[in-house]
């Protein structure tokens, strides 16, 4: 079961371009996806996600299942870090600064694993839960503020931004306002409402995740390329970090009593780490922290490993121990 | 030349774009109200190469210009000195000259 | 009705979208439209809306109501200026060289906000004519000249951009040539040949205006609370003049015998104010006025306006007196 | 049955919208398409005909056929630059170094105009063998080193980008990673792998074509405008060239036997002149040849005959001869 | 240094993009033929913050540059001058070296 | 100033985008590792002019800009010099005042 997704998984189109980029950027193809199209992408695909979730909420009703599940996955982002920041300075031999940024990327959620794991359960014909990407939204944040407390001797010296422009920018950052406002839009018209603009926002869903995909794959080669500093042993906690939290996840999903799809989703997110909305609010409240580091582990390292590895193992696993 | 020139100081900070507003307020705690933000498509340094193609925007870098007075420029340089290494930013300072120097 | 035409128009995702954006401007989230994005839709709306215009027109046949239309459109973008350089100098207390400016804007069109009136007009199954998007593009460009020449003092001093180039800017400006150019296409090859190419510009219109409008409104916001000289009395008017000229607009268009929807369109285009094209004009002609008062008032007062309350005001008030 | 093509490609909305942009370019309209949106529109349409491709060949089976309409292919790429140096250099009065660059483009092909003859053979019902997107890729660059070899004198001596960064370029460039992917996963996918993402990559593709080709006239014309140093000769040659080297495609397809669109399309193929790919690679590698030259005759000349009557003339040449 | 090093002036001009012909022309008329034209992102002064986000080009700025003699300087700020009010410029000067000095 | 502020050479080459790379080896062969890459939108020059909006990106250009010691430059500029004019740079040099000395 665990190879038969593995390779399904594998053999999708959206797979495979994001391997196609991941060779471009290897080879030092000069193929190159403006950053306005990435941005447009993101921006669409962020919007769609949270439409369709909002309608099958809509049609699925609110349950105390949501409830139950949001607590999950804030309660994950906020622990998650906890561990993460032993292992780094352990084993991963890095500073007390740095290990907190990293830290905080890998308790927070990436919404394109997020979106890459949803389509492969679609393709298995198992939908996750529609609520899910409500959950993912409000994992994104609570990492932050315990990747800084992990850091905070770190905080007190030098000027520095004012924290309640770092509060703003977790709370309020781009993707949660859009993620959960497509979210609230979906609920509130629903199926029929959102008719005229499925078209754009279901039809065209997977077509533009391939050419993210690509997209994406680039960017994770091009930075491996470029990254420095980044040692065997942070490349292995790379791996094993999502390995252990997707456990966690995938466990704890079950043990709530989540359906098997849903819980691999709280999986998926539990083992994706952040590369988009942390960085920014590190860069801003961490300056020391080297963006080269946690970017490169996280995009380098973890998503491609998650995207083609690591979504269908904790699949296969929720789908033994769920049923 | 037949107008009014006086001499100014062109301060150039390459920074990482989400520090911008910490140098506008910087500059503002400094008497500077004025300045603009210049494009960085990518570049070298101690730090390596990067270019802005990234999705997360946390490695794109901008210039924040702004042309002030000897003593305003003195004060701004004095706040961003601790911050070169900490923020890991690029700092030049060069000559101007501009015409309505009430303005600057 | 009114009410429910108002509604139905605020459950639309479209508009919903529009209000997703103003929240994010407003609570300064990051979330943030590249500019390229932005202009990549707009140069799809306006190809999509003059292909469908075109191929409408081409279904319908032209008809002497296309040319009576016309001329009361051009005829609204000349006189509306007047009365609008009165109200703005003696009620709103700007100088001439700033009301003539302003003035220029609301005798002009907004695409955007043409283009939502007629999707809320379509999704309540009542179509206004095809003719109408020429009828806009017609629109656009008379107001600038009225506007100029009620500036005229003003003009005379200084070096500027030769007159030729002004002209070469109004006649010629990117909107107007995509419009007419893309009406002319749906009008030449039809339905039939339009066949292959309506999967982008038909099914895909609404989705693609969602994301627009979410741009638009987190531009609306954003220069709502960058806009400085904004006096009370200037939003008020922001407010008054488009209801007034969205009057003179639906009354005109029943009275030259315009079906309902159409006249209620008429009254749509009077009551917009155009934020693209004028300002780009008014920028090279007429520099000492400030732009940061028309694109104010126009974007982050007028357009907000009309998209949420005005359409369906004129809407209703076309089918009351239109009946 | 020429002129039967010819007005029908000439009325479909690609054309058109070919031609709106040409217009628009030469009154100097500001109509502007971003560059970011340019570049995104032609990633779609490479990794689209990629895809298409690859799925029509999982169909048909791989064929003895296509390996010898790549051979065919390479052989054009190697062999046409000659002829067309000889005429540059005699006809079109320019200097050795130009002419090896202007050659180089010849020789080499115009993903654009591909394109834009498959939809028209397609409107046609005529389809051309999906192998052919392969056969196009293959043909990019044999005509670079050709003509560096032409040039070889001017390599010799300075300062110059290494020989390897060239070979890299060459081979690696962007448009033959992503075409050969692209034709790799719809090969590994199939039709119905590949069905989930079909709405984006079948039915998206020839609206987006419209507002590319919108682009590319904008492009074309301005170019027009802008070039200087193109006299009258080289327009001239910028049309019979790829008549000329059209009917060679056309023949030497027919003579090994493929069908008559397939012949067409080989004719389209030599005809075609690049200006993408091979601009980037001349300027690192012969800076000395003049850009404005070689992209004003592929781009401002070559391209617009080839759209608007060039294709039409290869399809019925190769109609004719090949019944 | 060994190459032929002559010294010139730099201008920079901040413009609102619809300016930008009005600039050349006025450059043209000053006997300037060579410029660039960089783009700016935003920015803040006495009319307050701005950014290039904005669906209308028309408060979108960018820095017309150019390098030229003393002479032609001095032609173009004449002519510029009345302008920096009435068209909201701003303008800085600089020392520059350049070799092919004739070029400039 | 209380800071250690030294004077170094600001350069900056105006140079077609697929040429970047070979002045990031020449700086290198200077002994000159770091620099930034900003973006023009477009010019006018001796051979035109040109805008970035090409779809083939071999027209588009951007600014080299690096500051280094006046030993490093003038090793630059000696490796620049013959390129003028083959490759269509354009080449300015003006004086840079920097802190952190050491780096640059
Ligand atoms: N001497 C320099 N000249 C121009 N740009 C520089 C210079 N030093 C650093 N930079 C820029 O600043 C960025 C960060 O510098 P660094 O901290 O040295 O890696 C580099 O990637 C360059 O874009
Ligand atoms: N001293 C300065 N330094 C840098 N940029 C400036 C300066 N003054 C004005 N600007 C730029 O010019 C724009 C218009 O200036 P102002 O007319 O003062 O609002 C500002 O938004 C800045 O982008
Ligand atoms: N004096 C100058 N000042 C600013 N930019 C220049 C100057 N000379 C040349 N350039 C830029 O360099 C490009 C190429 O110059 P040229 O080789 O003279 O055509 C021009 O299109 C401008 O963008
Ligand atoms: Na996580
Ligand atoms: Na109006
Ligand atoms: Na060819």
């Amino acid at each position: 079961m665990a190879i038969d997704v593995g390779i399904s998984a594998l053999l999708s189109p959206m797979i495979l371009f994001f391997i196609l980029g991941g060779f471009a950027g290897l080879v030092r193809s000069d193929l190159n996806v403006p950053d306005a199209m990435g941005k447009a992408m993101s921006i669409y695909l962020m919007a769609a996600i949270g439409l369709k979730g909002g309608i099958s909420v809509a049609e699925a009703g609110l349950s105390s299942q949501f409830a139950i599940a949001l607590l999950a996955g804030v309660g994950l982002s906020l622990l998650l870090p906890v561990p993460a920041f032993a292992a780094l300075q352990r084993v991963g031999a890095v500073d007390r600064t740095n290990a907190a940024a990293i830290a905080a990327h890998y308790g927070s959620v990436s919404v394109v694993t997020f979106v890459t794991g949803s389509e492969i359960l679609n393709a298995l014909s198992m939908p996750p839960a529609g609520y899910m990407v409500a959950v993912m939204a409000a994992m994104e944040t609570p990492a932050i503020i315990i990747g800084l407390l992990l850091a905070r001797s770190t905080l007190a010296s030098g000027p520095s931004i004012p924290k309640s422009a770092m509060w703003h920018e977790s709370l309020l950052n781009g993707s949660v306002v859009l993620l959960l406002g497509s979210f609230a839009i979906g609920l509130a018209v629903g199926k029929e409402g959102a008719a005229p603009v499925l078209p754009v926002f279901d039809a065209g869903f997977r077509g533009i995740l391939c050419l993210f995909l690509l997209d994406m794959g680039l960017i994770a080669a091009r930075r491996l390329r470029e990254t420095r500093n980044l040692t065997w042993r942070l490349i292995g906690l790379g791996i094993a970090l999502p390995v252990l939290q997707g456990v966690v996840g995938v466990s704890l999903g079950t043990v709530i009593g989540l359906d098997v799809p849903t819980a691999a989703v709280l999986g998926i997110l539990a083992a994706s780490a952040s590369y988009i909305a942390v960085p920014a609010v590190m860069r801003m409240s961490l300056p020391q922290a080297d963006p080269g580091l946690s970017l490169g582990m996280a995009l380098a390292v973890t998503f491609p490993f998650n995207v083609t590895i690591g979504i269908p193992l904790y699949i296969a696993m929720a789908t033994r121990i769920g049923a | 030349m037949t107008l009014n020139v006086v001499q100014r100081r062109r301060i150039e900070v390459l920074v990482d774009r989400p520090l911008a507003p910490l140098l506008a307020e910087l500059a503002r705690n400094s008497g500077i109200t004025s300045y603009s933000l210049l494009p960085v498509l990518g570049g070298a340094g101690h730090n390596g190469v990067w270019t802005d193609e990234e999705i997360s925007g946390a490695q794109a870098k901008l210039i924040f210009l702004t042309v002030a007075s000897e003593e305003k420029t003195d004060r701004l340089v004095e706040q961003l000195a601790p911050l070169l290494d900490s923020h890991g930013l690029v700092l030049f300072l060069s000559a101007v000259d501009v015409v309505r120097g009430q303005r600057f």
